[in-house]
């Protein structure tokens, strides 16, 4: 692969920002787009627009195939069994909201458990704990090892027979631990447990295949798979996706309406109420067929050697403690100085073009648990290269200086 | 463009509809409608040793939907269960546009192929044949093809 | 105004249909897009784009401003007191659903009701009967005459003690009806009820001031006021909207998170959970930017002329039956022709380059009570013209013709 | 570039702030933090007949915070409580960018409008302003700057 070209592909790369070139290390919060997508975006409004579903004019006919399309792309991308186990939502975070509301809060009750882990994102935390207030189940916490590791001896432990329901993230979008999900999923079916894999962080990088992995729900946000903001991915094994309650009542999700009584739709509809997001979903699958092209382990890779380069040209700075160490992470270096505030090093990062993140990424459990306010992180992608590196390491010197 | 959609061979079928009508008693029937735009189909048919012997058809739709239950009574009528099944299949080929029209037989089949150049139509063509498939299966779950 | 100079603007009405000119009538269903947003998300995506909220380097921050700034957009479109009453949703859809589990459902009991009408669009009765289902509230319904208007001295009737929220669409999409919905909110108010006004259907055409209706919440979508699919409008009275619980948990709309205790965010974040549609709120505001250039009443004039002239015209097929008769009304035109099923309606149209929708247009209940399985449904948008009309008109001999 | 946003004047603020240090008795105090980036701020005061006689803060985080804190302890302290919610006023004006480099008076006040420039920051110096006003009018809820 030609890196130069790949990066060619995203507009964004060729800016200047504060005079600099811009190296950018923010993809974990969301990442940059391809070219076409832009461009897809603007020929579906321009020659291809209507709304979808419910019409038999050229328009509608031309968007509803070219919106459903996407659900196959969708498919292939998890390789998952069936096309109508893939929903639609507007991001990661509604996609477990809707989990939460309309599986795990009818179905479990006060004697029943979930079992999350310490370094969840707020999305995979608080929706629990709104619906635990209703439905008075228990919540209990997976604690994380000191090299960023999940405990998989407390998981062990914490799995007991009335938790019917894990909820537990791929890798972590503050440490960039990859969890052994697999393991956990087997593990949580043998308990009876069903699973839900927030897999936000691992989509952008990693091979994630539904038939593999087993999991009964994964979910992802198409902004941080380089698509357009305001979509979001649920899938769901059928037969489990098939007993979650209709959540949002709305167009497209019911059979019949009527004050007497209502019937519902068949999956995929009936999880997906109103107009959808439908040009964002025709962008998210020109952002899928983009990355079709790129091998995914070549990516993948790629972002792991420049996580190790990144890693021993940090050695240079003592002063420099990353959180998250355990071998076989993905690409995210979370990182704080001695005596500098986060908020100072990503302001004085981004003076040189370096775009970093800073606070608690979400996650501020996790910040408890470590003892720190706030942290700033890189976060690679494979369209970053060694001079983005490069420059993020040249900062270092100027900010022991400054505020030294 | 009309004539695409609305050939005269449909438009013949609409207007004078093959086997219609109730048929009572009956070995087993259907029900099929499409909440969306209200097409309603029902399908009798009197099956003697595996071999469907009369079928018949009410309902109330768009020419499409009516035409394509008329259609279908003229191919299925006298012909083994099992080699109705493969045509279904046959058919949601055509629908799909999966065939070439070098491959098609009959006008009737053709007639189905001009449906399918409409996407947002061929569910209206599909709704009496999986109708017909389900009175033939004894399934009695709510048939729209809505969402095929 | 200059309406060729407008219609120049929209590339949509460029295109040809099926070898026709195309006349579009499905603006009810979901309006074309202005080039101008469909530059600015180019642009956005480009050299602008980042995650919002949450970082201090240069693209976040000019994300963040951009998107907030919408808000402000927003407000003076509404003429809303406060920006902080504005939220982001995915469309009307999604606004109802929240105010339905987060407002209604956990205030209301199996000793109050709720008032709806016969005339609403499937998002305004689903999600009231999902929640009615759980806190056993009651649903009553206005109905709706003859010529379409709502039965007021029903409503009236209904509006006992006993009702604790009124919602109810502003302009019918079907019908084209304009509710009084001034006159229904002061008497909910006199009642002690609170009241949602659906507004998708008003919002693309008529001015709409929240200062001047006293609503206490107002929901539309951005995709049929110009603007991208997967961008909604819930508007509430600050003091009420204050009062909606946390719905959808996750990233923005806590204050701190911890297994202790989780504490919320200030309004408007409160209820605006995880990464939102950034870009689609972008495109959002410069749709809003683009329509303030249109005089609003010219432009509802300009649509009031077309239904005037096309009302005439259908007057020489007296086989034509248009639902809705009630004067004031909207430019939509709901419309069956004996003997013809709307869906041949439908196509005949889009075989002559002319765009109905044609259906149930989610309002099942109001199919029923006209005694109709579906109709065909031609809706006016400013950028309609007379040859809009006419081509439309010369549809019907054929249709007749053909079907006779 | 980086002496816009850290500027000397703030980074000997920050690194040798005025004003230091927790203040008691009081005659009243109040905490803020903005959670997302966990700047914290305490400011202690005693007013006597409705003048400032004494300001102190204590506080962690990053640099822009702590050192508005630091100044602004230089500006109000002596002041009638009247002139500095005037003060507070203007303070918000000049971080969000609305005066001129013109209508500012002192060093301190160009110290804030070198904040002013980082949109993403203002927020950080801010909040000791707001801490201390909340701290004068005595109220007690969770004071944040991330919203405003
Ligand atoms: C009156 C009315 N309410 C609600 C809706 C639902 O809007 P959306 O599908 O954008 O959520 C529509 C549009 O379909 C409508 O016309
Ligand atoms: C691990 C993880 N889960 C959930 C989310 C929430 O995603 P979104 O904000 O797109 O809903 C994120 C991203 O912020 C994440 O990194």
């Amino acid at each position: 692969m030609d890196l130069n070209q790949i990066r060619n592909d995203f507009p964004t790369l060729q800016e200047e920002v504060n005079g600099k070139r811009l190296a950018y290390f923010d993809s974990g919060a969301s990442a940059l787009k391809p070219r076409v997508v832009m461009d897809r975006l603007a020929q579906f409004y321009e020659k291809e627009y209507s709304n979808v579903h419910r019409g038999v004019h050229y328009l509608s006919q031309v968007s509803t195939l070219a919106f459903e399309d996407v659900r196959g792309k969708v498919q292939t991308f998890l390789n998952a069994a069936r096309e109508d186990e893939i929903i639609f939502t507007a991001g990661t975070t509604e996609s477990i909201n809707l989990i939460a509301y309309s599986y795990v809060l009818p179905y479990l009750g006060k004697s029943d458990a979930i079992l999350i882990s310490e370094m969840e994102h707020h999305s995979n935390i608080v929706p629990w704990q709104l619906i635990a207030k209703m439905n008075g189940m228990d919540i209990k916490v997976v604690p994380v090892l000191d090299n960023g590791a999940l405990d998989m001896q407390a998981f062990d432990n914490l799995l007991t027979p009335d938790v019917k329901f894990v909820s537990i993230t791929h890798v972590s979008n503050t440490l960039g631990t990859v969890n052994p999900v697999k393991e956990i999923i087997e593990k949580a079916h043998a308990n009876g447990s069903k699973v839900l894999v927030d897999g936000a962080q691992a989509a952008p990088h990693m091979t994630v295949d539904m038939q593999e992995l087993g999991c009964d729900f994964y979910v992802f946000s198409a902004h941080k798979v380089f698509g357009p903001t305001g979509v979001g991915v649920l899938y769901g094994k059928f037969e489990v996706l098939d007993q979650v309650k209709p959540w949002q009542g709305g167009g497209d999700m019911i059979e019949t309406v009527s004050f007497e009584g209502t019937t519902f739709n068949v999956l995929p509809h009936r999880l997906e109420a109103g107009t959808p997001n439908i040009a964002g979903v025709i962008g998210f699958g020109e952002a899928l067929d983009y990355l079709a092209k790129i091998d995914v382990n070549w990516r993948y890779q790629h972002e792991l050697n420049l996580l190790d380069y990144a890693m021993k040209g940090l050695k240079e700075f003592p002063q420099v403690r990353v959180l998250g160490t355990v071998p076989g992470k993905a690409a995210v270096i979370c990182f704080v100085i001695d005596g500098v505030h986060a908020h100072d090093v990503g302001s004085l990062m981004d003076m040189n073009g370096v775009s970093v993140r800073v606070g608690h990424h979400c996650t501020e459990p996790l910040m408890k648990r470590f003892k720190v306010p706030a942290t700033a992180r890189a976060s690679i992608s494979f369209y970053n290269n060694k001079e983005d590196i490069d420059q993020w390491l040249s900062v270092f010197p100027k900010i022991f200086k400054f505020f030294g | 463009m009309e004539s695409d959609l609305y050939q005269q061979l449909i438009m013949n079928h609409y207007r004078e509809p093959h086997n219609h009508g109730k048929l009572d008693p009956c070995t087993c029937h259907a029900f099929g409608k499409n909440p969306l735009c209200g097409d309603e189909v029902s399908v009798y048919c009197i099956v003697d040793q595996n071999i469907l012997k009369t079928v018949q058809f009410e309902g109330a739709g768009c020419a499409i939907s009516q035409a394509a239950a008329s259609m279908m009574t003229e191919m299925v009528s006298q012909m083994q269960v099992d080699d109705l099944y493969d045509l279904y299949e046959r058919i949601d080929q055509i629908l799909k546009g999966e065939l070439e029209s070098g491959e098609l037989s009959g006008e009737l089949e053709h007639a189905y192929a001009a449906i399918a150049q409409f996407p947002m139509r061929t569910k209206c063509a599909r709704l009496p044949w999986k109708t017909l498939v389900n009175a033939l299966q004894g399934k009695t779950e709510n048939i729209s093809t809505e969402n095929d």
